[in-house]
């Protein structure tokens, strides 16, 4: 078993949480993983990202630069990473900010999600990392949904555990619309 | 009438112009940018209060406001 | 902490776990990034296991804090990235000559000059041959992943209370950043016995103690060197690699660190095509593990260096096997982050295009 | 009636956007350099000297010649171009890492020398490049991620004064502390921008400015909570005023 | 009628004779801190951190445990002791190329943080040890082998006060400036030392002492002349006094 | 001046003589035996020469004034003994990957740490190998009589400009204190031109000039580091070294510096008796002159590197000539003042004594 | 009589002792020690005035002076 | 030829500026010539010396071990230095301070100058280095006299110019006296 992803949006939508909750999901898998955010000043001017990298055998780069799949959480985000994902690969797409008709679907496979939407519905709008992880387990069946549930605990903040049952229900959401 | 023009693509959406405006004529849009910024806008409503001051685009950080100054023919025939 | 009691960190939190686990008494840093999450760290955590934080003012002022801790026999270190560890050589210089042990860690980054943050095996050289100024050498570990991180800082504690050195862990901005699931281990007690003879704590009922580098009178410098070499010599015995699919292979690339992953990788992806290629992993880079390598080249396998860098560990490589056989070099350079894919079309090459 | 351009980008700042958070005031203390330099036509016998902190790119942001010091050693370079180039405007643009921490005993013989530059100091109370650790000018209680805790004044000190502390060398010929969060203060730092100018190209001494700026990133503030810190919170640690100029007698401005 | 040791050397002074010229009173200084450690009962607690500079070889002089501080880190190198043997009395000696050249940083940090260790430092105006270069503490106008016209106070600046800098950050419990060329002052002296190591033994931060002595042979005088010199012209730049008592109201001793 | 033009000079006041002559402008540096006397120079010479002297605060002060001035186009130097050199390792590497061209000067003394003011060679990995963090190498020149430190700063700067690159003179106490006889040339004329296309001078009618060595967008550090590597290959030209007496050895001696002459002494010794030895003595220590010296082995004949360290050179010695030959080696230690009778007999024995 | 013991090995003849002796006894001999230093010495002729006052002492640089005080009998009683 | 010599003694003695001056004159003579002195902090406490090696040929070692002349102008430089002296060399001794006899004259050539008398009698009690100078050509015949004399004026500092002759004198009477 071996899977990647690249985790891409605007700072702030919670594109580190959404790698560490798969990173840490897959561990409790018992799977090998690494988990490889971007950082210093990188991190200014709006955009980040970050790698998770699950396999059962010994992981070697945590850096990958045709991944498998891509997690594109605003418009940059897709036009970016897209190009870079290999043939054949899955991109999901927040369809709420970013047209999953700008993907090139002939090559990839695309996943449209409105995240944001969904997340509003969820009735708290920034948990839009967590719906497009839960599009991510079903578009890919890289990882039990029930995994990133049990993961919330470890990888919240403590001083938002009490919005762990709301993470839980967007990652739920997220899983039923894709 | 003095006005503001305001690079909507520039402006990062920190709002620092619509404290200072005297008129408080600015607020948050309600649109992104390509960066992914709520950016800053003259409300239309109010836009013929600006007087010009510029403190709006002193403070932004971003030089994302430009400031047209009308003087008034009174004004400018001093 | 999973339920096979596994904790997913970060590389530079594995290494500091690892050295507050070794008993650490004093840490003193400087920010610089990629290795910002140590200080960081321990600012949180090493004043709750009874240890010291400062946050020095400089690099110079970190690693002489380090020094003035170390001296005292405390277990202390530093950290910090390419630029921040030049500005200590100096000051390693020193400590290596006034015996001091310590542990410093240098997260590499893309260099020369301010260079960027992304990864970089530059400072081979700088780390392998005594950065600083005089004839010295540090034992330094080079590892791969967050648990070997983890694994080695608690080591170099010991190898530097053992020779009385400092010890570097040479990593870099994947293995600082990077996170993995890592198995704790149980914290080390304090040991005072370890530097009873030594440390400084006054000299109550007994001569003065000094740590000292300056040796002006005459034969004295050079009886120290004499002392010196003996133990640099003696550190041959922690030479220490990884092998993996050498026994059959045709050709053992030799590679170090984060780099060596992305190799293995390629490898990996060589052997499902059936081709005989092996890696050998160094784990100290000084004491370079020159027998393991010359023991390859002696059984008429061709090798080839990989790093992440100009050429500067090729030049071990090739000492250890001058007079037996040569290594061929692909480096790739700071500034890209390399991929399996040009490694196994670099080895391929190798195999393929006759030795070097 | 007749429409004038009453603000508009100063022809030094270069049209590329900066790589800056929103709300974050470096970018209004280059523009307001560069309107200097501008206005009294010198931006072509210009030469700056960068340091190491968010403002690193700053020649991506003005157009003047430039070179880029090692981290705290901006002042020394500026020495170097200064004392073959005395013909030269020099000046060098540091944060409170760079020119208090890591830098300080280069700005303070730099001062005590008299170098004839200006000297741009932005402190942001944090080390914003590295992701906001503490720096010597972080105020007592704040908590930084290297001072989780909050500084705490007994083992960790009190923030540096480095305004008043450069006013109390020889070779300063003028230093002043101002504050970037309202216009009235930002009619300060021109002013004082402009004498810091001045009495290098007079020939008298250093001239030392110190802009209290915003990092809402590191701050962990929106933009607009972070510009009414500055007065609540710096402003009474970090006094604004003249603490020296070599042609008037220092006070509040 | 009965005869009474009045003075003789202090058990922590070792016997070897110090390799320092004629008339230089840095024997002065190590013994007066002998002295007060050795009447305090202190000497076996404590660890001396030594620099470079005529003084390097003070291990030899002084028979506490000690360590070695490179050129101008004597402060961080004894934050470092202190902050992991906090029982301990720790000061370090340095001189004013060492202090207050390339080791300013350093000082100026652990003063501010108000390590609680005392510097003892040794301004004779002049690199000693290298052969009189000039210092951050010449005179204006003092000719030495890098000044050879005499300090110019306009390009090179005047001579740093560091008493005086060190008594303005918040770290710093008491700082004094003293001179070792009469009984008289040998007396302040001794008063000074006292309270630089009284601050740090309560826990109440940096105590500092600035100490002026001779370099005959640097300032090209006989040791009698140079003993002169610090009266006629060094103590009118450097003045003496308390400049910071946590304990008492600072002023002129 | 004697009748034949000669003038009477320390070591370190020929290397100013050097510097002031080549057009020097700025001089910045801080005091440290045994190179004292070209600060000394400086201050009283160089205002005189039109050029600006400054006593830094700081080794690290002092280069980076470097920096600054070097940046206009000034002809700018600074220098130091081993362990100040040590302080400017991270300014080094920003200046080479910014590309600044500058003299450094190295008069090493004992080590490692403050070690002593006696003479060594301790620091020929730093100078070769870039001491400082990243890859990076400059040109390293090594006198070892006054006259050639004469003429070795004087080019120094020429290379500097050439390559735009810091350039470093490797001296040691005994070059820097002794006094001999050198013939001074003529002042070179100042040459604007030299720096016309990058010097900082104000971006007038043109565009800015920057002067850096960060480069975080994708792919550029790497581009730099391209052109830097390219530029590292291309000063191979400037391998240079003496020989002495090889022609009919049976072994050769590579040693350079002030031990070199030590070494001619034993040499002509050993030729009186009879014996067939030789010196090769690289005056380029980084390009080091691995072509002349594979050529002597290609002869046959037999190599002892002779150092004043515990084998530094002695790898490019050995990387040089691998596959073809090896070379013996003989180390005297810091704090010793190597003899001419102990070098005879070390080679004595090497030539005597089969090959290594 | 108090009275000084001077260790003329010690001593490096910089005669800073002789200019703080409030009874002028002090003065440089002319004997030079191993290492060629002129040292200074009480006159004999003046020893007996010396009070014990340390001032020699605590000026010498080179520790080469030790002082011993004969409290006279009406003083020591007291 | 070649030949060399450790001219040591206390400090102020004058050591560096004979050294010099043998040096100068040498060069002048159309010699290959090296001059070592000692420095840094073992200037301190008293002592000093200097090396001066004369050469047709290049010259190596600046520094000497087993010097063939030793100019000893006080009695811990005779002691220190003449165990170094070749068989068969040179000592000159000041024996104003320093007894010939303690010089192992079985061993090596002692020539005996009282220097600090004869500088009182020339009128300069300074000149003690001058006159072992003087002493130190006739003595060894490593140069002619004259050439020392021709170099003062290149090696004694401006503001002693007007000793020029002074020191002249002292170097004759040292030559006449050994
Ligand atoms: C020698 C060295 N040490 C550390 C760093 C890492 N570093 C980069 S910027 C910085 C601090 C920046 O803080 P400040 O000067 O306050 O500037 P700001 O980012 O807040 O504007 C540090 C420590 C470095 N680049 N070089
Ligand atoms: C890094 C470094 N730079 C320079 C030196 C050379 N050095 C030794 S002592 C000294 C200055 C000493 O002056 P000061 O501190 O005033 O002490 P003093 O000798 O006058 O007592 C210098 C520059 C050194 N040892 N290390
Ligand atoms: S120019 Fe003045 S009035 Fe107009 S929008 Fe800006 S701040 Fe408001
Ligand atoms: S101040 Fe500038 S960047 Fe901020 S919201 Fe207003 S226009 Fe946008
Ligand atoms: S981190 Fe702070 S200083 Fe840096 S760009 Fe962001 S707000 Fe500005
Ligand atoms: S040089 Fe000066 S400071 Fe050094 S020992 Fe001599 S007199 Fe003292
Ligand atoms: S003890 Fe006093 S009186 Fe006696 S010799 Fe010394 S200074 Fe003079
Ligand atoms: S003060 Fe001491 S060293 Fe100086 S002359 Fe007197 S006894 Fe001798
Ligand atoms: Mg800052
Ligand atoms: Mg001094």
């Amino acid at each position: 078993m071996y899977a990647d992803v690249i985790i891409a949006g605007f700072g702030g939508q919670g594109v580190v949480l959404a790698g560490t909750l798969l990173a840490y999901a897959a561990m409790e898998h018992g799977l090998n993983v690494t988990f490889m955010p971007v950082y210093g000043p990188e991190m200014r001017g709006g955009t980040a990202n970050c790698t998770v990298v699950l396999s059962d055998e010994e992981i070697g780069s945590p850096i990958i630069r045709r991944p498998q799949n891509v997690v594109a959480l605003n418009r940059p985000s897709l036009e970016k990473f897209q190009l870079q994902l290999a043939d054949g690969g899955t991109v999901v797409v927040n369809s709420s900010l970013a047209d999953p008709a700008l993907a090139d679907s002939a090559r990839i496979k695309v996943v449209g999600v409105p995240c944001n939407d969904i997340a509003e519905k969820v009735g708290n709008a920034r948990m839009v990392n967590m719906v497009a992880m839960g599009a991510f387990v079903k578009a890919t069946g890289a990882l039990p949904l029930e995994r990133l549930k049990q993961a919330l605990s470890h990888v919240v903040p403590a001083h938002y555990g009490h919005l762990i049952p709301k993470n839980a229900e967007a990652l739920q959401a997220g899983y039923d619309a894709a | 009438m003095s006005r503001i023009v305001l690079d909507e693509e520039r402006c990062k959406g920190c709002l620092l112009c619509t404290v200072v405006c005297p008129k408080n004529i600015l607020r948050q849009s309600s649109r992104m940018n390509a960066q992914g910024y709520k950016v800053a806008e003259c409300a239309p409503e109010l836009a013929e209060e600006c007087t010009g001051c510029t403190a709006c685009a002193q403070m932004c950080p971003d030089l994302a406001i430009v400031v047209w100054r009308t003087v008034k023919a009174k004004e400018a025939s001093r | 902490m999973s339920a096979d009691g596994r904790i997913f960190v970060k590389g530079n939190e594995a290494v500091s776990m690892g050295a507050i686990d070794a008993g650490l008494k004093g840490y003193f840093g400087y920010p610089i990034t990629p290795q910002n999450e140590i200080p960081e760290y321990m600012s949180l955590h090493l004043p709750k296991a009874g240890g010291a934080f400062v946050q020095a003012e400089s690099e110079m002022a970190a690693i002489n804090m380090v020094l003035g801790a170390a001296a005292t026999g405390a277990r202390a270190m530093t950290s910090s990235s390419s630029p921040g560890v030049s500005l200590m050589q100096e000051s390693f210089s020193y400590m290596a000559t006034s015996e001091t042990p310590c542990v410093v860690v240098n997260m590499m980054r893309g260099g020369p000059g301010l260079g960027d943050i992304n990864t970089s095996q530059g400072d081979y050289y700088q780390a392998t041959r005594g950065g600083g100024h005089g004839d010295y050498r540090t034992p330094v570990l080079a590892p791969s992943t967050c648990q070997e991180a983890y694994d080695l800082t608690r080591e170099a504690f010991d190898i530097a209370f053992r020779f009385r050195t400092p010890v570097m862990i040479l990593g870099d901005a994947i293995l600082g950043q990077m996170k993995e699931p890592i198995t704790r281990g149980v914290p080390r007690p304090a040991d005072p016995a370890e530097s009873a003879d030594w440390g400084l704590s006054g000299a109550k009922g007994r001569e003065q103690r000094i740590f000292r580098s300056l040796f002006l009178a005459e034969g004295v410098l050079t009886a120290v060197n004499q002392r010196l070499r003996a133990k640099f010599e003696a550190m041959a015995s922690l030479a220490r690699c990884e092998t993996f699919m050498t026994e059959d292979a045709e050709l053992v690339v030799v590679s170090f660190g984060s780099i060596a992953r992305i190799v293995k990788s390629s490898i990996r992806k060589l052997r499902a095509r059936g081709l005989k290629v092996g890696l050998l992993r160094p784990i100290t880079l000084f004491p370079f593990p020159a027998e393991a390598v010359a023991a390859v080249a002696r059984q008429g396998k061709r090798l080839l260096t990989i790093e992440h860098n100009m050429g500067q560990m090729v030049d071990d490589v090739r000492l250890a096997v001058c007079g037996i056989a040569d290594s061929a070099f692909h480096g790739t350079l700071s500034g890209t982050i390399p991929t399996p894919d040009e490694y196994e079309a670099a080895i391929e090459a190798a195999l393929t295009g006759g030795s070097k | 009636m007749s429409e004038t351009l009453a603000f508009t980008r100063t022809p030094s700042v270069a049209e590329t956007p900066t790589h800056y958070c929103p709300g974050c005031q470096h970018g209004v203390a280059h523009r307001m350099v560069a309107e200097y330099l501008d206005a009294e036509n010198l931006a072509e016998k210009t030469i700056m000297v960068t340091s190491i902190g968010c403002s690193v790119f700053l020649y991506n942001y003005l157009r003047f010649d430039s070179v880029e010091a090692p981290h705290g050693r901006a002042p020394a370079t500026a020495t170097g171009v200064k004392r073959v180039s005395p013909d030269k405007v020099v000046f060098t643009y540091q944060g409170d890492g760079d020119l208090a921490s890591i830098g300080m005993a280069e700005i303070m013989h730099a001062a005590n020398r008299g170098e004839r530059i200006t000297v741009v100091f932005v402190n942001n109370t944090v080390y914003g490049m590295t992701g906001g650790q503490m720096a010597p000018t972080t105020l007592v209680g704040q908590k930084t991620t290297t001072s989780p805790a909050g500084r705490c004044a007994s083992t960790e000190g009190a923030p540096f004064r480095m305004a008043e502390i450069v006013a109390g060398l020889g070779g300063v010929a003028f230093s002043a502390r101002v504050a970037l969060n309202n216009v009235k203060h930002l009619a300060q730092a021109r002013k004082a921008i402009r004498r810091a100018f001045e009495v290098q190209l007079a020939g008298q001494g250093m001239g030392f400015v110190e802009l209290l700026a915003t990092c809402p990133t590191n701050w962990k503030m929106t933009p607009v909570q972070a510009n009414e810190h500055i007065e609540a919170a710096i402003i009474p640690t970090f006094p604004l005023g003249v603490f020296k100029d070599i042609a008037k007698n220092a006070g509040a401005c």
